[in-house]
C-alpha cells in the first residue's frame, strides 16, 4: 500500500458551526490513493506543541487532488488547524489504514454516524453512490448535539441522492434522542444489510449488538491514540477477543483498522 | 579551493557505516513500515524494533501519551519473537541496503544469552543492541541497566554467545552514567549507545487515573535532549570504544551536536513518529553543513567540542 | 447542596501552610522581585534563592539557554550570604505574610551545619529547606544527593542544628530516589521535596562550544514535568513524612497532578520567569477545582491516584 | 519602581523593510511609567515555543497608553511576533530595567545607534526634545547594513528636530562605512559631551574607548541572554571590572542595565 508525506496547501477552510471545520488540502497523490475509511495524519502545529500529529478520517477526495478533512476543535491540535487560513501549508502523511469493505451486491446499505464520526461515512457513500443501483437501499442517519452541526452535512447526502435521518439530543432536527434508535426500526426491513459506522463508542456498540444478534454485516470505524499512524510505534492498540496463534493479544488500530469487522472487536 | 563531497562513513567497532544515522529501536518498526518515505538504503542503519526469546504481547492500552516537548511510551516491548522475526523480518532487511542492527532484550542474563546465540548466525545481521532498561526478575524487578554489575554480566552473556560486534545500550535512569558505560566497555562491549527513555509519569487530573495503563512509561522527544546530550558527552569523555547518542534528535542541527559531544553515529528515535522521512533528511543535512564548513569528512566533527 | 469555600490548608511537619503552592528556590529571587505581580500573602510559602555561609559570585556568563520545553541554567548559586541574607533579605520577608523557607547549600557538611545554626533563631524564618544537589568537596565533586549517606549526614548535621523543620530537597539524578528519600526521613527529615534540576548540556553547532560556560547546566521546566511527577509518586509511596513536589509546574492542571500523585504540597519554578503572577494564579485555580468537584478540602485529592 | 504584567493588545505592525517591525501595543500603564533606556518582556509564542519571554526596548510611547517596539525578526521568538496581526493579544511584564541618565542641561548630545539599537534612542530623543533647548545641540548618528533600512527612523528623528548622520555598510546612504567613524569627528567640537549608544558590541565598544580616552559622559545599553527580567533568575550577568565590597563580580544586566555607565563595563 502506497502512502506518502507531503505539504499539503490548504484551498479552503469552511467553518461549518461554531467549532466544526472543513478542510480542503491539495494533495494528488493521497486524493488519488484513499479508500473510504481510511484516514492522515496531520502535523497539527507550527512548532512542537501538540507535538504528535493529528489522525483524521479522509472526509472526501476529488479527481483534482484534493482531500477534505471534517473536524471539531477540542484541543491544541485542532485550535491550530482552525487557525489556519488557506495558503498555509500542512504536513501530511498518507492515505493509512483499513477502509471500508464495499458491500455486496444486493444488499441494504445503512451508514450511521455520530458526530465527526460522519467524515469518514461521506467518503464511503460518494464511493457508493457511484453505483447506487447495485444496492437494494442506501440509507444515512446522524445524529450529533444539535441541529446546526448536521445541516450542511445532510444536504451533502442528499446530493448523492440518500435519505438522510437524523438524530439530535436537543430534538432540534430528526429523531429527540439517540440515532441508535432510528437503526432499530430499520434492521427489521429488507435484509441482507450491511451496517458502516463511526461515531461515539457507545453509538457503536450499540450498533454492533444490535448487529450481532440479527446477524448482520457491520464495519465500525475505531479511535485510538496514536503517535505514527504507520504501524511503527505499537502505540494504538486495543485488545483482541483472542489472541492470535502467535500470541498477538491486540489489534493495531492504524493497521488493521481504524476500520474493523464489528464482530471482532471486544466492545466494553 | 573546491572540496568534493563530505566524507561520511563511520566506523562501529568491526562495522563500517555509510553515515552515522541509524534509526531508535522501537521507532522504525522492522523498517518495512517506512519505505513510502525514505529509502532505506540511504540509511547509516536500522535498529530494530527490540527482541525478546518468546512473542510479547506487550502493554494494555494506553500506551501513549504525549507530553510537552515529547511523550511517553509503555508499549511493554511488545514484539514477535526472535524466530518470527528471523523468519518474517529479516528477509526484508538483510535486502534494505544498509546496515541491521537488532535490538534485544530479556528477563534474565540467561535470556539475553539465548537471543543472542538464535541470532548469531543469521546472514544480513550487522550487530547487536542490547536493551539493558528491562527489569531484571530476578533481582525484584530493579533494570539490568541500574547496576553496573548487572551490566558486565549481559554484557559478558551476550559476547560469549555471538560474534557479532554487541552495542549495549545503557538506561539513563543512573545516577552515573559513566560507571555502568565503564562496565558495558570491561565487559568486552564493542559500542555503547545512550540514552534510552527517562522513567516518567502522567496524570489525567479529572479522572485522577495515569494516563499509561501501566502507570509509568519512558519519556522521549525533544524535551530529554539536554540531559541525554550531557550523558553522551560525560560517557564519550570516558570510555574508548564508541558512543552513539540517542535522545530527541528532530534534525540535523540536533545529530550535529551529538556527534560534536562524540558520538561516532546516532539513532533517531521519536522523530521518525512525526516525520517519516526524517532520518534521509539528517544524513543529506550533515552532509550539507561539512560542505558549508569546508570539512572534508565528518570524523572532523566527532567530539570536536571545544570547551577551552 | 451548597458547598462553602474550599479549604486549602495543608501541614508541612509542624507548620501549616495556608494553602500548597510555594515557589521553587531560585525562580522567585528573595520574593521582593514580585510584589508588582503577585499578592505575596496569598501564597502557601515562599522558598528563597539558595543561601550558603559566604557570599557567592556565580558562574561566568552565559548562565541560560532555552531548550524544547524547558531551559538550561547554570546561575552558579549565585548568593548574598546568609548574613547578608538575614540582614538584608529578611526584614521584608517577615512582613511578607507567607511562610518564609529559606533554601540553603554548601561545600561540606559542617557549612551546611552552620548555616542551619546561623539561621536558627531568626525571626520569620518557618523552615529550612537543604538543597542537596551540590558537589561535596571533601568527596571529589560528587553531589551530596548522589548518595543515600551522604544524604543522611547532612539531614542530620542540619537537623542538630535548627529547631526550625528541615525539608531535605532531592537530586534527581539518581538511580532510586526512594533511597534518598529514606536515607533523609530516616535521619530525621520532616518533609521531602523534589525535584531540583536534571543535569543536561547544550551546544551550539555553529561555534562547537557548549551554551552554557559552566558546560552542565540543570533543565527545568515543563519537558521535566513527567520525570518529577514518577519521582514524586513513586517517594509518596515510600515515605511517611510529608512530599513537596517540583518540576515543571506550570499551571493548575500540573499542579493538581503532583497533588493527586501524593504531593502535600507544590512549589512553582520556571513558570515563574514567564508569568510572575503564575502562583496566584494556581491558588485560586486549585480552589476552583475543588469546588467544581464539590470537594471540601485540598487534602480529598492528596494522594488520590487511582491504579485500580 | 512599579512595573506591570498585563495583555497588550497589538493595536498596529508596521513593516519597516523586509525583517524589520513596528508593533504598537496597548498598555497604559506601563506607557505611563516607561522611561527612555528601559525594555520590556514580551511573550512571543502561543505555546512553549519559544519557551522563554523575549525582551525588547521601548521605542516609544504616547500619552494615549501606547508602547511601541521595533524588532528584527532573527529567530522563532521574532517570526512568531512578525506573524501577529492587529487584535492579537501579547502578555507583556514591564518598564523593567534601568534606563538613560538624562544629560545635564548645557552639554552637546549625541546619539549614537546602530541596528535595533536604533529602537531605545528615539524613546530617549523625543525625551530630549521636551527641553531642546536645555541642550547646546542634539545630533543623531544611525548606522544599519544598508539604506532602507534607516529611512523611516531618519524621519521620525528629524521631526524632533535632531539632524541625523547615517552611515550604512554598503555606502547607500551616508557614511559608507562604520557609525563609529562619525563618532571620532564629532567628539573633538563643543564640550561637554554626552553620548548614548545602543547597537552591536563591537560599536558600543569602540565608542565607549573614544569617551574613556575624551573623558566623556557616555551611556552604553547593553544585551544578554535573560529569562525572567525582573532580578529573579539572575541569569543576566556581565562581569564587573572589580568585585563589589560584598562579592559580588557581576552586574545583573535586567536590573542594574541595560543601561550602563561605558565606563563601568568591562568592554571585551
Ligand atoms: C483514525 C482516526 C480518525 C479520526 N478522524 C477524525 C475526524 O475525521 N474528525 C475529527 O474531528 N476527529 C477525528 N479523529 C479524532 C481526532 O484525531 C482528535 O479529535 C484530535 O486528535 C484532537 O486533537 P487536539 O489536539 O485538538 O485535542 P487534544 O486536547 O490533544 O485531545 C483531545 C482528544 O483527542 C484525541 N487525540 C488527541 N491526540 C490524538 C492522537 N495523536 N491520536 C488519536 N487521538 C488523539 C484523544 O481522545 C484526546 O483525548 C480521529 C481519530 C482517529 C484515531
Ligand atoms: C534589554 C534588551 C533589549 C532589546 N531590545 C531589542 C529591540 O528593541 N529590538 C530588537 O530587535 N531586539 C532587541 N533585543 C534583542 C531581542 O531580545 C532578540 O532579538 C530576540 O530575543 C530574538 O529572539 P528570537 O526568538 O527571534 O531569536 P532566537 O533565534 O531565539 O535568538 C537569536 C538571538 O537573540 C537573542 N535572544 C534570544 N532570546 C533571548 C532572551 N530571552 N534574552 C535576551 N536575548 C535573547 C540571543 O542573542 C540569540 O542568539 C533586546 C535584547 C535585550 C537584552
Ligand atoms: C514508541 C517507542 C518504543 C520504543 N521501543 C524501544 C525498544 O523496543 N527497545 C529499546 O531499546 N528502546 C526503545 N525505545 C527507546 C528509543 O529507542 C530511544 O532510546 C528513546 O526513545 C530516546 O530517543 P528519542 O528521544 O529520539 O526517541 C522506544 C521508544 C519509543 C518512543
Ligand atoms: C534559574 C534557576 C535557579 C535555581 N536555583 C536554585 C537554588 O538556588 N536552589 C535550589 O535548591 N534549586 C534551585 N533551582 C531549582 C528549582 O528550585 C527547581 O527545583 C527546578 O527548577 C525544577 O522546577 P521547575 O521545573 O518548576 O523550575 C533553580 C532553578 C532555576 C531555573
Ligand atoms: S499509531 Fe503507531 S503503530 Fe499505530
Ligand atoms: S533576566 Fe533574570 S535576573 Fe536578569
Amino acid at each position: 500500500m502506497t502512502s506518502y508525506q507531503t505539504n499539503a496547501e490548504i484551498l479552503r477552510k469552511e467553518q461549518i458551526t461554531g467549532d466544526i471545520f472543513r478542510l480542503t488540502l491539495n494533495c494528488p497523490e493521497i486524493a488519488d490513493q484513499a479508500r473510504p475509511g481510511q484516514f492522515i495524519m496531520l502535523k497539527a502545529s507550527a512548532k512542537n506543541t501538540p507535538f504528535l500529529r493529528r489522525p483524521f478520517s479522509v472526509h472526501q477526495t476529488s479527481i483534482n487532488g484534493r482531500v477534505q478533512v471534517l473536524f471539531k476543535v477540542l484541543g491544541k491540535g485542532t485550535e491550530y488547524l482552525a487557525s489556519c487560513t488557506s495558503g498555509t501549508l500542512l504536513s501530511v502523511v498518507g492515505p493509512l489504514g483499513r477502509g471500508f469493505t464495499l458491500p455486496q451486491k444486493g444488499t441494504s446499505v445503512c451508514l450511521i454516524g455520530g458526530g465527526m464520526g460522519i467524515a469518514p461515512l461521506f467518503f464511503l457513500a460518494k464511493r457508493l453512490s457511484r453505483h447506487h443501483d447495485h444496492y437494494t437501499s442506501i440509507k444515512v442517519m446522524l445524529g450529533a448535539a444539535t441541529a446546526k452541526e448536521l445541516l450542511t452535512l445532510k444536504s451533502d447526502f442528499e446530493q448523492l441522492g440518500m435519505p438522510v435521518e437524523m438524530a439530535t439530543d436537543d430534538g432540534s432536527a430528526g429523531h429527540h434522542g439517540f440515532v441508535t434508535d432510528l437503526v432499530q426500526s430499520t434492521i427489521g426491513e429488507n435484509p441482507p444489510w450491511a451496517f458502516y459506522t463511526c461515531g461515539p463508542h457507545p453509538m457503536m456498540k450499540k450498533i454492533a449488538l444490535l448487529c450481532r444478534e440479527k446477524d448482520c454485516f457491520c464495519e465500525a470505524s475505531l479511535e485510538t491514540m496514536m503517535a505514527c499512524g504507520i504501524g511503527a510505534c505499537l502505540g494504538c492498540v486495543i485488545p483482541r477477543p483472542l489472541p492470535t496463534e502467535s500470541g498477538e493479544q491486540y489489534f493495531h488500530v492504524c493497521k488493521d483498522g481504524p476500520v474493523f469487522d464489528a464482530g471482532d472487536i471486544l466492545w466494553k | 579551493m573546491e572540496i568534493g563531497k563530505p566524507k561520511l562513513k563511520v566506523q562501529l567497532g568491526s562495522i563500517q557505516l555509510k553515515n552515522p544515522v541509524m534509526t531508535a529501536s522501537g521507532t522504525f518498526g522492522y523498517g518495512n513500515e517506512f519505505t513510502n518515505y525514505v529509502n532505506l538504503h540511504h540509511l547509516g542503519g536500522i535498529v530494530v524494533k527490540g527482541i525478546s526469546l518468546l512473542p510479547r504481547p506487550g502493554n494494555p492500552p494506553p500506551r501513549i501519551v504525549e507530553t510537552e516537548g515529547g511523550m511517553l511510551n509503555a508499549i511493554g516491548l511488545e514484539n514477535v519473537g526472535v524466530l518470527a522475526f528471523i523468519n518474517d523480518k529479516m528477509p526484508f532487511l538483510k535486502e534494505a541496503g544498509t546496515e541491521v542492527i537488532v535490538n534485544i532484550l530479556g528477563d534474565t542474563v540467561d535470556e539475553y544469552a539465548e537471543i543472542a546465540n538464535k541470532l548469531n548466525n543469521i546472514k544480513g545481521i550487522s550487530a547487536i543492541e542490547v536493551n539493558i532498561s528491562c527489569p531484571n526478575v530476578k533481582k525484584g524487578g530493579v533494570a539490568f541497566g541500574a547496576d553496573p554489575k548487572m551490566v558486565s554480566a549481559v554484557t559478558r552473556a551476550v559476547k560469549d554467545n555471538t560474534n557479532l560486534p554487541v552495542i549495549m545500550k545503557l538506561s539513563p535512569n543512573v545516577t552515573d552514567i559513566t560507571a555502568t558505560a565503564m562496565a558495558a566497555e570491561q565487559a568486552g562491549a564493542d559500542a555503547v549507545s545512550l540514552i534510552n527513555t527517562l522513567m516518567a509519569m502522567a496524570i489525567d487530573s479529572e479522572t485522577r487515573r495515569p494516563r499509561l495503563a501501566n502507570i509509568i512509561g519512558g519519556l522521549s522527544g525533544p524535551a530529554i535532549k539536554p540531559v541525554a546530550l550531557r550523558m553522551v558527552w560525560q560517557v564519550a569523555k570516558t570510555v574508548k570504544i564508541p558512543v552513539i547518542g540517542i535522545g530527541g534528535i528532530m534534525n540535523t542541527e540536533d545529530a550535529l551536536e551529538f556527534l560534536i559531544a562524540g558520538a561516532t553515529a546516532i539513532e533517531v528515535g521519536t522523530a521518525n513518529l512525526i516525520n517519516p522521512a526524517i532520518t534521509g533528511e539528517i544524513v543529506q543535512g550533515i552532509s550539507d553543513y561539512l560542505s558549508a564548513h569546508r570539512l572534508e569528512s565528518v570524523q572532523e566533527i566527532i567530539g570536536s567540542l571545544i570547551t577551552e
